[in-house]
């Protein structure tokens, strides 16, 4: 999808899509099996996206353009 | 090298006697109290043996500094540098693992210690200890005795139930050694065998408010047979005069923490010829002090505040106390002339 | 030039007119919502902090900030304010890293001696068994005053020597974020006084520890005591977050970070701890504060009990604890640290000969960090916290002492063959070794459970702690100022009131940890305004009296140094630029250093203490000849 | 002319490397705020060793969460239009923004603070009202800085090459929201409900 303005706006979407579901099945999992461990590792997957799509955690150690 | 190694020989001797000096001067200046519990043994041999490494590694860093003062101090005008040393790995790994090993090594003694002063014993005794601003309180549930001396048979192993009524508070009677806090919303629990018969001291540790520095009791360490008796003798009295139970009820519940008996200043009125006395409020009026006055100071402190004092007094008394309890606490007032 | 046109006074008054401001609008508010208008203890919260905010707002702290958000651009200010005298520059908000450094060390000096002055008070007191002038109220506030006045003065001197000297080492030609910089030291002016004047409304009595559920219910002063910390904690973080990105970021060719001097290495390590734990402490005293002004019952354990129990109580005392000394333990590393950094630092150039082992003393300051996060519950084995962590936290806290280890064997080996010299700064890093040593190893036996149960919280443990603090920082801060005085100030210092100074200080402070751990073993408890004077068979009265004198000795070494530092400004022998021949980049410039600190920029070509190696250099300045 | 215009170019990208590290330090520095908050509440939120939550609105916390996350997807879009210099895309996506914020923010102190437990119902009133206040404090703050940002870009700041601002502001928005990602669990779904 590549570095054009609409392609990081398809990303955007992707991973608001995956974010969504991701809190779908939290909740799924709260009122079924109510696992802490497995909630937590779903956050976990949720804040490893935030990160790295929306937070450009990886512009901290690359020499990037602007 | 050569002359290294010769500095390095003295530098030896001279860590040793210093160690040996050091660890006479350290035994000297720390003395501890008399050893008066089984527990106080595991601690003390713990002790002693943290008192030979500190003197040995102290005068081992001391000497080698005051040696290298002496022997490479510069001479008056010498400018030149020292020698280009930087550094030498294999001795810095060695004085990483000696002290790591001595650490573990240490580690593990001191968990062999705690499970020995932690040790539940068989035929414990319980006894409730009750901290609170700023006195104590102790409940022997067998006998059904409530006393303000902590007496305890010697030999006996003690398990020490307490909880606190308001802030922290801890149990510390130095001879014994062991130590616990008393927390509010939580029960601790504390063994004791005592093995020396004689009084002590129990102190608050842990600061809990104006006049924790008094927040005392008395201990005292009884032969069995003699501790028999101190039973026998507390739980014959039964059917006190009122004014005498309201002075037992007075001290068991701390009251003279606040309130002086002899006319001293606290922080509460005295109750030294407190009775019939004329008391300005904080608001300006005034009030004789009577039967009703005195109830209800009990049961709702804070609604009339003697001018000069703050509202602090704890307003649960009237949950604490029966009514009975709370007359003889009012007559032994009126005794106090 | 008018006193009011003064930057710091503009913020004092602000200070003032907040405070009242905050309460008028809490009385308000309340009235609003038909709440009885007046609350002390409310009106006070909102006013403390609108004071201390309208104090930075007033010094001007925010000013460069507040023309950004209106899209302004604004170019950084150099040399002291235009149209005022240059003394005034340290009344204003400066950004020269130089200048910040001295107003950090200045105010530190003064909160230390103001620390000190608590002391020496209820030390008095204590001289004999018994009250004598000083009454159970007060005496227990200024233990607390005490503690956290001494704490906030050390992190100021900490602050001092890292940001007047971080940026020189680096050759950096200022810290990464100026103004940042500039704001993180005032935060510290209305922080110290909102704790100083949390004595005019009723003082806090719980010790500088502040557990509940004591604090939860004394008097109003330790609301103003929480935001004071608030606030210092504050300027801890933003200053750990700005030394961080410095010197990471701003390290000129060459500089590598087994490069930096020694001193870089430890101011590093203090601010991992400081930009982390500090928020630890904050929040601590936070929830304190929410649970007295709105009922937040996080520490009460209330009406506990099965059912409803956690809409009613639940609370518990022990989480303020472990929340507290996440924090107040490293904070020992963030004092210590720096200060074991000066040693290192200050030995090479007094022995001429380098450092010995650089790579691990430099990594075993990181892992004093590291491990210092482990460890915090060694202050808990008696608070009744689940006794399944106690060996964890035992041996945990044993591995201190192998870096700690580290750190003194490469010290020894350091001067061992060098060719030493003894001006005042080296006396008094000899001294913090001696004195850090005896603190360093009365530490394991603290730290093993069974030997803790009957010293803690006794006179032990405070001849242990301020053993560390002054081995770990005084001594070390006193060297350092006495070493740098020179590049500050372009003068020396009177030799021989330095050496009267360290020989005074550093008997009188033996007598005094030494002391204090006798008492202590005795049975003397921490915290106390009267003691039993039987204890110890009667001896315990001597051990509080040479206690007391040695207290005094110390403060007239200390007054004794502040006078040869104003006298020697005036009348010192012109310093030259480098009197101690060390090799460190600040030497290399001209004392006191100009306003723009290096005047070309600098190359790094060599080792830090190559002390004995012929012809060998560390830095280069480009404009300095050499091709 | 062309070198001194190249060494402000580099100033301005050391600076900007300077400005990035400082703020993900503030970040790390705030992560252990939150995380003591988060470990105060599994401390505190147990009976009988068994982590337990307050009966909350189950419904209102999905629709907070799904306002946040929402807010970040915009919040995203606006920067990316700055970095292609697409002024129209970016004013938008930081208006919706700050809408979605201020809404979460009405979710939070008019709907959840409105509800039946309140400060002074022991440990679960004390937390709940703890890590949602100190949250919202944060989103508070975030709307207000994206307003500013919003402001000035109207006024024409910003460009694709320069602009530190909107990405801090980003950033922050979306630390932000990864709070919430670990507080919302730990409110509304981790445990056994007590009545």
């Amino acid at each position: 999808m590549g570095n054009t303005k609409s392609g990081i706006y398809r990303i955007g979407i992707v991973v608001l899509v995956a974010l969504a579901a991701l809190t779908g099945i939290e909740y799924i999992v709260a009122v079924t099996f109510n696992s802490a461990a497995v909630l937590f590792l779903i956050a976990l997957a949720k804040a490893a996206l935030v990160l790295q799509y929306f937070m450009h955690v990886y512009r901290l150690w690359s020499e990037e353009e602007h | 090298m050569n002359k290294n190694m010769r500095h390095f020989a003295i530098v030896a001797v001279l860590v040793l006697i210093g160690a040996v000096i050091m660890n006479k001067l350290l035994i000297s200046v720390l003395p501890l109290p008399t050893p008066s519990s089984a527990q106080a043994e595991s601690v003390d041999s713990l002790f002693r043996l943290h008192m030979a490494l500190i003197s040995l590694f102290f005068s081992l860093i001391v000497v080698f500094v005051v040696y290298a003062i002496v022997i490479f101090r510069a001479r008056k005008g010498d400018e030149s540098d020292g020698e280009y040393i930087h550094g030498n790995t294999t001795l810095e790994i060695v004085w990483t693992v000696i002290p790591l090993a001595i650490v573990i090594y240490l580690g593990f003694l001191g968990t062999k210690a705690l499970g020995e002063v932690t040790q539940a014993q068989p035929n414990e005794k319980v006894i409730q200890v009750t901290g609170f601003q700023w006195d104590w309180r102790f409940e022997y549930p067998e006998e059904g005795i409530t006393s303000t001396t902590l007496v305890l048979p010697k030999g006996q192993p003690i398990r020490l139930e307490m909880q606190s009524e308001d802030v922290i508070h801890s149990f510390f009677i130095p001879e014994f050694r062991v130590k616990q806090d008393l927390v509010p919303g939580h029960v601790t629990t504390l063994r004791i065998t005592p093995t020396r018969t004689g009084g002590f001291v129990l102190r608050c540790a842990e600061l809990c408010g104006l006049s924790h520095a008094y927040m005392l009791a008395d201990v005292q360490v009884l032969e069995p047979a003699e501790y028999d008796a101190w039973v026998a003798e507390q739980t014959s009295q039964t059917e006190l005069p009122p004014a005498e139970l309201g002075a037992k009820i007075a001290e068991t519940q701390g009251c003279q923490g606040c309130h002086s008996l002899d006319g001293s200043p606290s922080a509460g009125p005295t109750w030294k010829g407190l009775f019939g006395r004329e008391e300005t409020l904080a608001d300006g009026s005034t009030v004789v002090v009577d039967e009703d006055y005195l109830r209800e100071s009990i049961l709702d402190p804070h609604a009339k505040i003697v001018e000069g004092f703050q509202p602090i007094m704890p307003t649960d008394y009237g949950e604490k106390l029966s009514d009975e309890e709370i007359t003889a606490i009012i007559e032994f007032i009126k005794t106090l002339e | 030039m008018s006193l009011f046109s003064l930057p710091a006074v503009k913020g004092l008054i602000a200070q003032i007119l907040g405070t009242i401001a905050g309460m008028a609008l809490t009385t308000v508010i309340r009235a609003l919502m038909g709440l009885p208008a007046w609350k002390a203890e409310p009106a006070w919260v909102v006013g403390a902090l609108l004071g201390g905010v309208a104090f930075l707002f007033a010094v001007g702290a925010f000013d460069d900030w507040l023309q950004w958000m209106v899209g302004k651009e604004t170019p950084l200010r150099h040399g002291p304010p235009p149209d005022r005298p240059a003394w005034t520059r340290y009344f204003s908000v400066d950004y020269n890293h130089k200048v910040i450094g001295i107003q950090y060390t200045v105010w530190g000096l003064f909160l230390l001696m103001a620390g000190g002055t608590f002391a020496l008070a209820f030390r008095t007191e204590l001289l004999r068994s018994g009250m004598q002038f000083l009454g159970l109220e007060l005496f227990n506030n200024f233990i607390g005053l005490h503690g956290i006045v001494m704490i906030g003065g050390i992190l100021l001197g900490v602050g001092g020597m890292a940001n007047y000297l971080v940026p020189l080492m680096l050759g950096a030609e200022d810290m990464a974020f100026p103004r940042l910089n500039a704001l993180g030291f005032w935060f510290n002016v209305p922080g110290a006084l909102l704790i100083l004047s949390s004595l005019l409304v009723g003082g806090w009595d719980a010790g500088w520890t502040g557990y509940p559920p004591l604090s939860a219910r004394g008097p109003i002063g330790y609301q103003l005591f929480f935001l004071g910390v608030y606030f210092i904690g504050l300027s801890s973080i933003v200053g750990a977050v700005n030394l961080l990105v410095t010197i990471l970021h701003m390290r000129p060719k060459g500089m590598s970070l087994f490069r930096m001097p020694i001193f870089v290495w430890g101011v590093f390590a203090t601010s991992l701890i400081q930009l982390t734990a500090t928020q630890l402490i904050g929040l601590s005293f936070l929830m304190v504060l929410v649970e007295r002004t709105l009922g937040m019952g996080f520490f009460d354990p209330g009406l506990a009990g099965p059912g409803k129990a956690l809409l009613e109580g639940g609370g518990d005392p022990i989480l303020f604890q472990h929340l507290f000394w996440f924090y107040s333990h490293p904070a020992v590393y963030i004092f210590i640290l720096p200060g074991l950094a000066v040693i290192g630092e200050l030995l090479p150039v007094f022995a001429r000969k380098p450092l010995f082992g650089y790579k691990w003393v430099a990594l075993s300051s990181l892992a004093i960090a590291l491990v210092g996060f482990l460890v915090w519950a060694h202050h808990m084995f008696v608070s009744g916290m689940n006794p399944g962590l106690r060996v964890p936290f035992m041996f945990a806290t044993l591995l201190v002492a192998v870096p700690t280890g580290v750190k003194f064997f490469s010290w020894v080996g350091t001067i061992w063959g060098g060719k030493l010299h003894f001006p005042t700064p080296m006396l008094f890093v000899l001294g913090a070794i001696s004195v850090f040593l005896i603190g360093g190893l009365t530490g394991p036996i603290l730290g093993t459970v069974p030997t803790n149960m009957p010293l803690h919280d006794s006179y032990f443990v405070v001849g242990h702690f301020h053993a560390t603090m002054f081995g770990g920082f005084v001594f070390p801060f006193f060297a350092a100022l006495y070493f740098w005085y020179p590049k500050v100030t372009g003068r020396m210092y009177n030799e021989t009131l330095g050496k009267i100074h360290f020989w005074l200080m550093t008997p009188a402070f033996w007598a005094q940890t030494l002391g204090q751990m006798t008492v202590g073993v005795m049975g003397m408890r921490r915290r106390i305004a009267d003691y039993d004077p039987a204890l110890g068979n009667g001896m315990i009265q001597a051990g509080h009296v040479v206690i007391t004198i040695a207290g005094f000795a110390i403060a007239f070494g200390v007054l004794l140094m502040i006078y040869n530092f104003i006298r020697s400004a005036e009348v010192g022998k012109v310093a030259g630029s480098n009197p101690w021949r060390s090799r460190s980049p600040e030497w290399q410039i001209p004392s006191p250093v100009p306003e723009h600190s290096f005047a070309a920029p600098v190359t790094v070509v060599g080792e830090p203490y190559d002390y004995g190696l012929a012809g060998s250099t560390y830095v280069r300045m480009a404009a300095a000849g050499d091709d | 002319m062309s070198s001194v215009a190249v060494s402000i170019h580099e100033s301005y990208r050391e600076k900007l490397r300077n400005n990035r590290l400082g703020l993900w330090l503030f970040f790390v520095s705030e992560a252990f705020m939150f995380g003591g908050l988060l470990a105060a509440r599994f401390y505190l939120w147990r009976e009988d060793g068994v982590v337990v939550r307050p009966a909350l609105d189950q419904q209102l916390g999905l629709i907070v969460t799904s306002v946040l996350l929402l807010s970040s997807y915009f919040m995203n879009r606006a920067e990316t239009a700055i970095a292609h210099d697409d002024r129209e895309n970016f004013l938008s996506g930081l208006l919706i923004t700050a809408f979605l914020g201020l809404v979460f923010l009405a979710g939070v102190v008019i709907f959840e603070w409105g509800g039946h437990i309140k400060p002074w119902d022991g440990v679960f009133g004390a937390v709940l009202f703890g890590m949602t206040g100190m949250h919202a404090l944060h989103v508070l703050s975030g709307v207000i800085f994206i307003l500013i940002i919003w402001w000035n870009g109207r006024k024409g700041h910003f460009s694709a090459d320069r602009h530190w601002g909107v990405e801090a502001c980003a950033i922050y928005w979306h630390y932000v929201d990864l709070v919430w990602i670990f507080f919302y669990p730990a409110l509304y779904l981790i445990g056994r409900v007590v009545h």
